[in-house]
């Protein structure tokens, strides 16, 4: 537990579209307990790289490690499950016809039950590791603040709460480590706030990494201990978060665009 | 949303309506025995309608006129029909229905094969006699009679003995020895065309080419070129009545008529068929039960009636359905009761004299039928001559 | 052997031709509803009963009836996609294939009980066969296949130029935003689903005359045949389909002469599940649409 | 209607315990109140109701529609008739090889179908039936092509020594009833294990699902085998009662039927194929009565479900079930 190796080591990660370089030998990592981001203007291949990185979709080159292990061409749910490498996507999704328990109940089961098979099972050891999901279910409800909504149905729900249960869905299964596609996008500050209290809950008290995109720059100031730009597929810089917003290079990335 | 909930209601009701419909029909009705109560199962709607519409107009007509006369020794006969839709399942319900809801003692039915096949068991069952006047599949009667099934009758003939037929002409008045086939893809197309296989070598006779069309195909360009790039002299065809001047048409379209005829069953001498393209269907051979220009008073008169009854021309379905109600007619007249023990006592042993001949029936409780041979000559059938041949079943 | 093949081909063009004209209806239908109408085919044989009915019991001419059937049947599409199409705009896959299953039944069934099930004989159109380049065809083929690439022309056109053109790419791009910009969605429905019915109809009537045999449920055949081809062509594709209908009618027409007419009918699924399986997309781009 | 009629009274019984009493009964004495002509009719709503089954892990709790079911009944119905016929099996032997023939056909057939996106999907699967046909009609040998097999045997047992025969209508039904409520209960098992809950997830947004850890891919194979699995298991039952299995088992209106039934008794709920496949032969049967009307009816019946029954009628009857369920 102790190893400093990074959760996340990323090597040379390429992906091509025919001509199109939209991540060009892209390097960087997270370490353990991190909070890191990855910010960058409209196109620069952030939610590419973050793909590739996930599984979703396969790159054309480099290396993805995985607290030690090569997960490079494995698909999304095997890293998932396997991996306990979580990620979220830019527009909020939710199991929107299920209620809040269950959207947290399918999150944490395929982490709870060893093999495919063991899934049809309904026996006494299936029903009491649901059980053991339900109460952590709703622990993670009250934190997120959810409580009182917990039996309605996610998608009549606002797009604000909607965000808390991704987030706790993806505290389910005791991640390592949770890539955040950006997580503020259009949420009003109230929720905002929420958000970066139940990111920063679950870094120091779980212990997960994450690895944040992210436009709004105070929020990346605010929790994000090491930040990592991109710009036209390619790493611009790294570094400090206070650092990296004085850069000219970065600024001219934005502006120049 | 009270808009809504009461829109809801209405269809609930409704549904729950429609269910409860059922209900009253859950016990038998108990009938007077005054009437013979006699059931037709045929496909009435979807694609197979177009074969179940001929047969319903059919048995009505004889109904009718069996009924205008005073009945059968005093009683009418009720007519009960229920649709197969041509499938099995449906062809099971619609018979169950009429035996249990509506009480009937006789059915005829189906035309599809399969139809009648899963029909037999149950008529079996419920002792009710079934009396089938357009199926051929060979199976239906090789397990009735002494084959197992008691209650089944057949007034239709089979492929075998048409086959024999049309391939004995061909090849001895016609003198043709190469032969392609082109048949629908059912069970009477493909049975017939075993049976042609089986005996076409004792005529020396060979098959160059051998295509079966689905129901509903309306292309045959591509077969047709085939076939006269072959130098078949003749077609097998046995299909189905509305495919036949398709056929023909396109015979036409690629000069194939005059030069091939078609040799089989499909009914190519009605006026319909012949008029779609007289120069294809000159010289055509086919083997029939009947034949719409069937030169006898009852056959004439039935036409006559029919066409004026339901404004179109009857067709095999339509005279086979006829001639069936008749047929069961006479056997209840002859039991000199409705009484359906008595009945199919008196139909094993009846001499039945059709419109086109006399009919009896074997120990499989198949229809000895005569089976008419006709050639078409200057647009017009003529009749070369009948037939009656005895099946030969197989040992077991 | 080479002029069989060539004529084979000619064959199945002309056959495709035919598949075109009511497949291209069935695509653009697709293109604005998202739903597979499993009634289009119903279409077709109101067309061919509509000149049927004008030929046996109005004594009217053949090229008048095509004008009877394609009108009657414009008004019975108009009447269907003011009550059930028109509403099905964002609904669920599984209810279009029940509710035009529906409208199957209720069209085929109706005209079973109208005009009574038995088949019926066609007697117009031009059926005398004429030799060009030493194969035989009939007049009424030629017929086909001119009407069937006017069509293509007209749609092609229509498409890029008109005001419907132009809002059915919207409605067919991004239903959610022909609302914002002022398209009248439900309206572009109906009209496309009333043009693909009279084209549906106007396939029939010009069969007619070489298929002869007109009866209720002669639809649902060719409902079966064009499923593939909206498939193949890239559904929504309006060009796409015209090439995947030709390649469908020659496939057929080669089959039904060196394998057996019997395996005609599976021609079209097994050639789309193939094709499914080395591109998951269609032939044809389904983004190119219209 | 008795909710109306209940309503006044200030407390409420549960009635639920009662009323599903009184429903054991009905179907266990159906075939002796009613007429054959009803046991009939409820062994062909049972005959259906497992295909339904299966087919509503597809669509209602994973999301997949398809059309194949019939091609999979078919199979399941030619399994089982050839083993009767040829080499005079029990019952229980042809029903298990009929599911499990179906199940192990539909792993090729799904592998390629799943990849495909939803239209295309559709297609795929109803080319499965099409295909089907054409295969039974002319692999000769094996089916006898479009004569079809008939003269199936009637179900028989050989327990040891203890072998017995099912014939006649009444103990068919009770030996259809018997295996419809096994196989229900498997259905409502699986929706009801984890497995279930994750088929609902694919269901909802099959890219969150993925991202979750949920083998997506592998499920959704799985549940297309098992759905076929019930449609072959459906087809022997089909086999044993029809006796004759004909190419004509291939036929989309057998699909169209489960899926009508799916979608009328309400997707995604156990209870509504149970519903749902009563209901229809309920329906299909009380038309009768008009014949050339019935399927003109039948097709209207079609549009009212789908605009004014979006989820089937299954919901209704929830809040019944609820509404009898005691005072709040």
């Amino acid at each position: 537990m102790t190893s400093h190796l990074p959760i996340l080591d990323i090597q040379n990660l390429s992906k091509f579209y025919g001509a199109v370089r939209a991540v060009n030998d892209v390097s960087m990592h997270v370490n353990r307990g991190e909070i890191a981001g990855l910010i960058g203007p409209n196109g620069s291949g952030k939610s590419t790289f973050f793909d590739c990185t996930t599984g979703l979709a396969q790159p054309s080159a480099g290396k993805v490690v995985l607290d030690g292990q090569d997960i490079t061409g494995w698909s999304l749910n095997r890293i998932a499950r396997e991996g306990r490498m979580l990620r979220s996507f830019q527009n909020t999704v939710t199991f929107k016809a299920l209620d809040v328990e269950e959207n947290l109940i399918i999150a944490g089961q395929m982490f709870t039950f060893p093999s495919l098979a063991s899934t049809f099972g309904l026996g006494r050891l299936s029903r009491s590791r649901i059980n053991g999901l339900r109460e952590r279910a709703r622990e993670l409800i009250k934190m997120a603040g959810l409580w009182d909504v917990r039996h309605q149905q996610a998608g009549n729900l606002s797009g604000g709460q909607q965000k808390l249960i991704q987030f706790a869905s993806m505290l389910m299964p005791e991640p390592k480590i949770i890539l955040l596609d950006e997580p503020m996008a259009g949420i009003n500050p109230k929720i905002i706030e929420r958000v970066v209290e139940t990111i920063q809950y679950a870094n120091k008290s779980l212990g997960v990494s994450f690895l944040v995109i992210e436009h709004n720059i105070d929020v990346v100031t605010s929790i994000c201990q090491r930040v990592v730009v991109l710009d036209q597929g390619s790493k611009l810089v790294e570094g400090l978060p206070q650092d990296i917003i004085q850069d000219q290079r970065v600024r001219e990335a934005y502006l120049g665009g | 949303m009270t808009q809504t909930l009461t829109r809801r209601m209405l269809c609930i009701s409704t549904a729950i309506l429609s269910i409860a419909g059922v209900a009253p029909s859950l016990t038998a009705r108990a009938y007077a025995a005054d009437t013979i109560k006699l059931g037709i199962v045929a496909p009435m709607s979807g694609p197979n309608a177009r074969y179940g519409g001929f047969s319903m107009h059919g048995a009505e007509l004889a109904v009718k006129e069996i009924n205008d006369a005073g009945g059968i020794n005093g009683q009418k006969i009720e007519l009960f029909n229920a649709d197969s839709q041509g499938t099995p399942v449906e062809g099971v319900s619609a018979t169950r229905r009429l035996i249990d809801q509506d009480g009937v003692d006789f059915i005829i039915g189906d035309v599809s094969s399969s139809v009648t096949l899963a029909m037999q068991p149950v008529a079996e069952d419920a002792e009710v006699l079934l009396l089938n006047a357009a199926s051929s599949n060979p199976k239906i009667t090789y397990q009735a009679g002494v084959g197992g099934f008691k209650w089944t009758y057949r007034n239709y003939p089979t492929d075998e003995n048409r086959a024999l037929v049309v391939a004995k002409y061909a090849a001895e008045q016609r003198g043709f020895t190469k032969f392609s086939v082109l048949s629908v893809d059912s069970d009477y197309g493909r049975s017939a065309i075993t049976f042609t296989k089986k005996y076409l070598p004792d005529f020396k006779g060979e098959i160059l080419s051998e295509d079966y069309y689905k129901e509903g195909e309306v292309d045959f360009r591509s077969v047709l070129a085939k076939i006269r790039d072959n130098g078949a002299q003749a077609i097998i065809m046995y299909g189905l009545a509305d495919t036949t001047p398709i056929v023909a048409r396109q015979m036409l379209e690629l000069g194939l008529a005059g030069k091939v005829v078609l040799i089989g069953n499909g009914e190519f001498n009605t006026e319909k068929t012949i008029k779609s393209a007289p120069k294809a269907m000159e010289g055509a051979v086919e083997a029939a039960a009947w034949l719409p220009q069937y030169d006898s008073p009852a056959s004439k008169a039935f036409v006559e009636k029919f066409t004026t009854t339901y404004k179109e021309a009857p067709n095999n379905h339509a005279y086979v359905h006829w001639d069936t109600v008749n047929l069961l007619a006479q056997a209840i007249k002859e039991a000199g009761t409705s009484d359906k023990n008595k009945v199919r006592e008196a139909l094993s042993k009846i001499k039945y004299t059709s419109p086109v001949g006399e009919v009896t029936f074997d120990d499989h409780n198949q229809a000895r039928l005569p089976m008419i041979l006709l050639q078409i000559e200057d647009g017009k059938p003529s009749i070369k001559g009948a037939y009656t041949a005895e099946i030969q079943y197989p040992a077991n | 052997m080479f002029s069989t093949i060539i004529e084979q081909v000619i064959n199945g063009i002309v056959t495709g031709s035919v598949y075109a004209i009511v497949a291209v209806g069935m695509t653009m239908i697709f293109g604005v509803l998202r739903a597979i109408n499993f009634a289009h085919g119903e279409y077709y044989m109101l067309g061919t009963f509509g000149a049927w009915f004008a030929i046996d019991y109005l004594g009217l001419s053949y090229e008048a009836s095509i004008v009877v059937a394609v009108l009657s049947t414009t008004v019975v599409a108009y009447v269907v996609g003011q009550l059930v199409m028109r509403r099905m705009v964002g609904a669920p896959a599984e209810s279009g294939v029940l509710a035009t299953l529906g409208i199957a039944l209720i069209l085929q069934n109706t005209v079973i009980f109208v005009f009574g099930g038995g088949y019926k004989f066609f007697a117009g159109g031009y059926i005398e066969p004429v030799s060009i380049l030493g194969f035989s065809l009939a007049q009424q083929r030629i017929i086909i296949l001119v009407v069937c690439l006017l069509v293509f022309i007209g749609l092609e056109l229509m498409v890029t130029y008109s005001r419907l053109g132009m809002a059915m790419r919207a409605v067919s791009q991004n239903i959610q935003c022909c609302g914002v910009v002022g398209i009248d969605v439900p309206q572009v429905v109906l009209r496309t689903f009333v043009l693909g019915a009279a084209l549906a109809s106007l396939s029939g009537v010009l069969t007619a005359p070489v298929n002869v045999s007109v009866y209720g449920g002669m639809g649902e055949l060719i409902t079966f045949k064009t499923l593939p081809i909206i498939i193949m062509g890239g559904l929504g594709n309006v060009r796409g389909t015209f090439y995947a209908a030709m390649i469908l009618g020659i496939a057929e027409s080669l089959v039904a002469t060196y394998i057996g007419l019997q395996f005609r009918d599976t021609v079209g699924f097994a050639t789309l599940i193939l094709m499914l399986m080395w591109r998951p997309h269609g032939l044809f781009s389904t983004q190119a649409r219209f | 209607m008795s909710l109306t009629d209940t309503a006044p009274q200030a407390r409420r019984r549960d009635l639920r315990i009662p009323l599903a009493a009184v429903l054991i009964v009905v179907a266990l004495a159906a075939p002796l109140i009613g007429t054959r002509y009803v046991t009939h009719s409820l062994i062909i709503a049972l005959i259906f109701m497992l295909p339904a089954h299966g087919l509503n892990l597809l669509v209602g709790y994973t999301g997949l529609l398809s059309l194949a079911q019939a091609a999979f009944f078919g199979i399941g119905a030619y399994t089982a008739g050839l083993l009767a016929v040829h080499l005079n099996t029990p019952f229980y032997v042809n029903l298990i090889a009929a599911g499990l023939v179906s199940g192990a056909i539909a792993l090729p057939l799904g592998i390629p179908a799943l990849r495909l996106r939803s239209t295309s999907f559709v297609m795929c699967t109803l080319g499965f039936v099409i295909i089907g046909q054409a295969i039974s009609k002319n692999w000769i040998s094996l089916t006898r092509g479009d004569m079809g097999l008939s003269g199936i045997p009637k179900p028989y047992f050989e327990l040891g020594p203890l072998s017995f025969a099912i014939s006649g209508t009444t103990s068919f039904y009770y030996l259809a009833l018997a295996v419809c409520v096994i196989g229900t209960l498997i259905a409502w098992a699986l929706v009801r294990s984890p497995a279930g809950r994750n088929m609902v997830a694919i269901r909802e947004n099959e890219t969150l699902a993925e991202s979750l850890g949920v083998p997506t891919w592998r499920y959704k194979l799985i549940v297309f085998m098992l759905s076929a699995a019930f449609a072959g298991v459906g087809g022997c039952l089909y086999a044993h009662y029809l006796t004759v299995v004909s190419p004509l088992t291939f036929q989309m209106y057998y699909s169209t039927t489960m899926l009508i039934i799916v979608l009328g008794g309400g997707a995604g709920m156990i209870s509504g194929t149970v519903l749902g496949s009563l209901l229809f032969v309920g329906l299909t049967e009380a038309l009768r009565v008009a014949p050339e009307l019935r399927m003109i009816a039948y097709g209207f019946c079609l549009l009212v479900l789908v605009f004014w029954f979006k989820k089937g009628l299954a919901p209704l009857i929830n809040r019944f079930w609820n509404a009898i369920g005691g005072s709040k």
